[in-house]
């Protein structure tokens, strides 16, 4: 075991993932010398060589689809996309190659790329800088998604999304990377649990907040808040939101029966709307309130010194959580 | 006001003459680029050209009938492009990879593709249209342009893997518009990846003429980002062979190059378009003028190499083919409603399995009912 | 009124746009001597001139960033895209661009631009020509996305979506394009029915479908099927995506307390989860079961001959209309 | 294995001297194509150049202090791009209409910014810095290249007109590899929109050098897409003045045009960039020896025109301006939380209503508490 950030344990996954398998390639823009913006592929270069470490001219579009190839020529490429606003350029590569190649061929042809994209605002960023794209990505079938909040989660799941046959998008939320935490680099990848999975961060008996990223911090901030007031939270990290682990889900709504879902992302067709209709559809009898959603506004993410307006707080969890687990608030809620 | 906003129409073919071995007359010219490519091609190798273009000519015109027939949902004919397609597919290595369009069925017939393996993505059966693994040849794509990049990444493999192998694409005029097309010039300069671009300018991307997209031609792109490239008659498949060794050489040598083989859509788009809504008769008259097969025919008539006894041992030969195609094609079988979930994911997948069993219990609903 | 099919319809509808008001252009690839591979905009080259019907080099994103410059210029460009799997490499440009200029220029900037989109499968396409993207851009905030179902809607709102000071994202169902109807071409713009606002277009008593675009007709086959077993569905047609007309939707569902969701986009995080997550939060109290949603599978649009396995048709939406009218089979149902 | 994968480093810069009036020691140098486009350039224009471009200079490390200070949140330096900025900016009409990247502060002075233009965004008070109506100038555009398609499109709309504006954009080496400045060539030689494109190639995308986008000089791009271009020593004031106006010229008469403007990024791509871990001290070093504003000094200091008086008049500009732009910074106010919802749609929205009163009930619900 080993306290880290969570940049640094993405770079630890990185570099396994290079030395265990010499079709392992990182493609993207200034991740050679710079070790990337963020400095998750810091000394790789160094150590694998610009073969392996490649710095890409300025094209999204360009970097994907030329992954596309390595793929096919049997290589497992890592695309670092420099910020989440970035990634829309390789939409159609993304969505029509990427996302299908695999159908199209019947499966003959397998595309093991993940594309690592760091993510989220609170970071007081200028715009396209802040972005939450990722139901984008869920909607669109063919891809894995992945969204990790913890730097052992952050190693584990990025060895798992580039030893996976499937393509990965993989979500890192920026304002974690230099979160710390204790990482366990010597457990071998075939026993860890599977990045497919949910994980209960925090139990509890009144309600469960399911969230991912940067925002299971808030999440478990938030139950600790309510446990003060003598309200018990649990709280479930989704970790792989396409596609999502009901089991764990369920469970614990079936047990809480009052359920917040909570995103940075905006909230029309999120991946918040996602998880509620699911639930709904899944644990209707055991709903005792309208599963509610605290995700960012419908809204383009707004100027820094406004993001705090925007962004899913403590407080707006727990507004959330107040309205799921008051019964009269709630039909007044409805019937506005 | 301006007119400017309809593009000329006026394409640069007259502006600069491409290069060429043979002339619309069937007779040999020299150039002193692309002879030498050509010094070791018998009478016998042009003929077994000649042999594939009738082929595919009449493959062609079988998949515009099955099309008509309600055998198919559409086909992209190529006539007037065999030249092109034969005369580069056949100068490759059995291990080159190519990443073509939707329009390359004469690369599929160089590349010995089966017969199935014409129809069954245009019959809707299957999203590729033969292994990828087999034919050396990714699927055909239908975003236009996106295959250029494939290319340029499976490239960089091939360079990394120290393979002496080249990456082969094939796309149109129109695509030469795309961002990715000239992404894809721009990564394979900068890693000098050994692949070879090859636009067909067929003078039409549906009903817009390649002024639309080009008033220069369009091989003079390619300079600009380092990469040599050769304008050539693609209607003259001596000259397009020529030229693809050349390409594949520069390619093998450690530069990209590219080619603009210059050639027709005889047909329409596809057999879902119809061309006398914007094309002039007379351009297609003129074209026919320049019809590649007649030209190669004609000198190898002249040479003595065609005789009306070879001549008919191809159309029987092309009869052949077609007949297997059609055959083929009748054959095909459509898989069940569960197959629709087959191939989406490589490794287990809780989200497919659960959709897949949702919908094994409502088929079996139906069955009940 | 006049009989005309949708495609007329939408092609009169340009056509009145063009000559109401001169900053209207035109921009796709073959809409100008072809007349759109559709042929909707047949005849308006020769009418308007090739100075507003503008046949573009084939590039999308081009397509789309040039409609910005217009837009900023004054202009009302109305783009056509071929087929709807031809959109994601404009991505970038509708999504940084298109939904977020006037927000980052403080509302003084507009952007009036349409972006028409053929739509859909169910026409035994090849690949890319039977997408449903509509999710995508239902979650970027910045944009509106219509989706018409009959020839007087396309008419209308066509006409109302380019009139707007807004980006609209404009879905015109292909297997329609051909369907005629009654449409009135008289009625002024400023009296017609705004195209942000659903519409009941059956009405019933045991359970809503909601839907939108060419789904309509076939939930309204449904319903009929429905009926001849006893069993009365009320269907509405949403029209409007983003901003969904909840108003309309929640007084239906407060009526039957029972809802199927239906649209031919894969499932996961698609429309069809953001309508029951929002009918849940606003109707709970009312609901009696769970709502359900029948959609296209999470699978790339498979090749013709299996499309018919893969789009919602009428038994798939009497097999949800049965599950959540019957409440044990529904208990059955919440517990695999 | 080849080492392709790892682009060559080496600029093309010697290969090919780019154009220039103004030598590196501040010695006038006649160039054919440049000088007629400056005969009418008097000692004093070219002295209100330097004055510019000594503000520019000043506001730019004012904008660096500020951010350091935690007064802004970013800041972009265009130090070293000083000449390319001011010399192509203040050669335009005040009605041509630039569409700029994130690092154009030059350009927004040559337009005429005030004081708090230059801070506003960087703040992250407002998404765009100042009014696009007012200044003739599109928001600073951060998406690489995606302006070059708006300049485009405006261009179209100015062609509509009939009016003879011109739209000028600018963006950087590393840009050009994006499908977006590529199709906007395309575009605007299809059209011939009257659009200048101004490429700063700075020699490098953040720690990318030039030659990961580009192993030869990005002016030779061009001439292949039909746009006539010029490759133009960037850290010559009077030569970019020049160059400037006869691309102006080019659009004007009904064809977009091209400029490379070769200059160099002296500071690190922004204040969150560290380039002492890509970049060669020793390159800067040479760089400084090329410094834009000294060599436009020594010439006029050469020639008589600046004294020790006006150059100490300029410094007190320079000085009062990154004053007003430091009390404007300071002075500016953040909107409050409903303001998030403001400009999203420019007609009455269902959705962002409903949303506005939910936010506007909880933080009524916090104001309680
Ligand atoms: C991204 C994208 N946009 C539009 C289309 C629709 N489309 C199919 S073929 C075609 C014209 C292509 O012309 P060209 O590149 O010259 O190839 P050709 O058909 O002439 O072989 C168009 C516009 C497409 N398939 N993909
Ligand atoms: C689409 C996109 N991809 C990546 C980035 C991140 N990024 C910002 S500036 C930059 C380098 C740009 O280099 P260049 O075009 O040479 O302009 P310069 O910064 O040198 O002025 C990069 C990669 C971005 N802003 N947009
Ligand atoms: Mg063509
Ligand atoms: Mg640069």
């Amino acid at each position: 075991m080993a306290q880290m950030t969570m940049g640094k344990a993405l770079g630890a996954a990185l570099k396994q993932s290079l030395a265990d398998d010499p079709k392992v390639l990182l493609l993207g823009e200034d991740i050679g010398k710079l070790g990337g913006v963020f400095r998750i592929t810091d000394g790789l270069l160094d150590e694998f060589g610009a073969e392996r470490v490649i710095d890409t001219p300025l094209a999204e579009s360009g970097i994907v689809g030329t992954a596309v190839g390595l793929a096919m020529r049997g290589y497992r490429p890592v695309v670092e996309i420099q910020f989440d606003g970035f990634v829309y350029p390789a939409f159609d590569q993304i969505v029509s190659q990427v996302a299908k190649l695999h159908y199209r061929t019947q499966g003959t042809v397998p595309m093991p790329i993940t594309i690592r994209i760091p993510w989220g605002g609170g970071i007081g960023a200028a715009e396209h800088h802040s972005e939450s794209p990722e139901a984008y990505f869920v909607h669109t079938a063919g891809l894995r998604v992945i969204a990790v909040s913890n730097p052992q989660d952050a190693y584990t799941c990025l060895r798992q999304a580039i030893a996976s046959d499937d393509p990965v998008i993989f979500f890192e939320p920026k304002r974690l990377y230099h979160a710390k935490g204790e990482v366990d680099l010597e457990t071998p990848l075939a026993d860890a649990a599977p990045m497919g999975l949910a994980r209960v961060v925090r139990e509890g008996t009144d309600a469960t907040i399911v969230t991912y990223g940067a925002m299971v911090r808030t999440a478990l901030e938030a139950a600790e808040a309510a446990e003060a007031e003598g309200r018990s939270l649990e709280v479930i990290d989704l970790r792989s939101l396409s596609p999502i682990d009901y089991g764990t889900v369920c469970a614990s709504v079936r047990r809480t029966g009052r359920v917040v879902v909570a995103h940075e992302a905006a909230r029309e067709a999120g991946v918040a709307a996602e998880v509620i209709a699911s639930i709904t559809e899944k644990c209707f009898t055991w709903l005792e309130a309208a599963p509610l959603r605290v995700t960012g506004h419908d809204i383009p993410y707004p100027p820094a010194k406004l993001e705090k307006f925007h962004l899913p707080d403590l407080d707006r969890i727990l507004d959330a959580v107040d309205r799921v687990c008051d019964d009269e608030q709630l039909l007044e809620g409805v019937d506005r | 006001m301006s007119t400017h906003l309809d593009p000329i129409t006026v394409t640069g073919i007259g502006l600069d003459e491409p290069a060429g071995l043979i002339d619309a007359h069937g007779r040999r010219r020299n150039d002193t680029r692309l002879t030498p490519y050509v010094a070791d091609v018998t009478s016998d190798q042009l003929l077994s050209l000649l042999r594939d273009m009738i082929v595919l000519r009449r493959l062609d015109s079988e998949g515009v009938a099955l099309q008509r027939q309600g055998q198919l949902g559409l086909w992209a004919p190529c006539q007037g492009q065999e030249a092109a397609q034969i005369g580069s597919g056949r100068a490759l290595n059995s291990d080159d990879v190519v990443f073509p369009s939707y329009r390359e069925t004469g690369v599929m017939l160089a590349r010995g593709a089966q017969p199935g393996d014409y129809v069954r993505m245009w019959r809707g059966e299957e999203g590729a249209a033969y292994d990828p693994a087999v034919m050396h040849m990714a699927p055909l794509q239908i975003i236009i342009g996106a295959q250029t990049l494939h290319a340029v990444g499976y490239a960089l493999g091939i360079l990394h893997d120290g393979s002496d192998q080249v990456a082969v694409t094939y796309f149109g005029d129109g695509a030469t518009s795309q961002g990715d097309v000239n992404e894809a010039m721009i990564f394979a300069s900068s890693y000098r990846a050994p692949v070879v671009f090859i636009c067909q300018n067929n003078h039409w991307a549906i009903s817009e003429p390649v002024a639309v997209q080009s008033q220069h031609p369009i091989a003079g792109r390619a300079p600009g980002f380092g990469i040599p490239s050769m304008r050539v008659d693609g209607n003259d498949v001596l000259a397009v062979f020529a030229a693809t060794r050349w390409a594949l050489e520069q390619a093998r040598g450690g530069s990209p190059a590219f080619l603009e083989l210059v050639t027709y859509r005889m047909g329409p788009h596809t057999t879902a378009d119809d061309p006398t809504r914007y094309r002039d008769p007379a351009e297609l008259e003129y074209w026919r003028g320049k019809d590649p097969l007649a030209r190669v025919e004609a000198l190898l008539r002249a040479e003595g190499a065609l005789t009306d006894e070879i001549a008919a041992g191809f159309a029987a030969e092309a009869d052949e083919a077609a007949m297997q195609m059609r055959a083929a094609c009748l054959s095909l079988t459509t898989r069940g409603p569960l197959a629709v979930f087959d191939g989406v994911y490589a490794e287990p997948h809780t989200g497919i399995d659960e959709e897949r069993a949702d919908y094994a219990r409502y088929l079996a609903t139906l069955a009940e009912a």
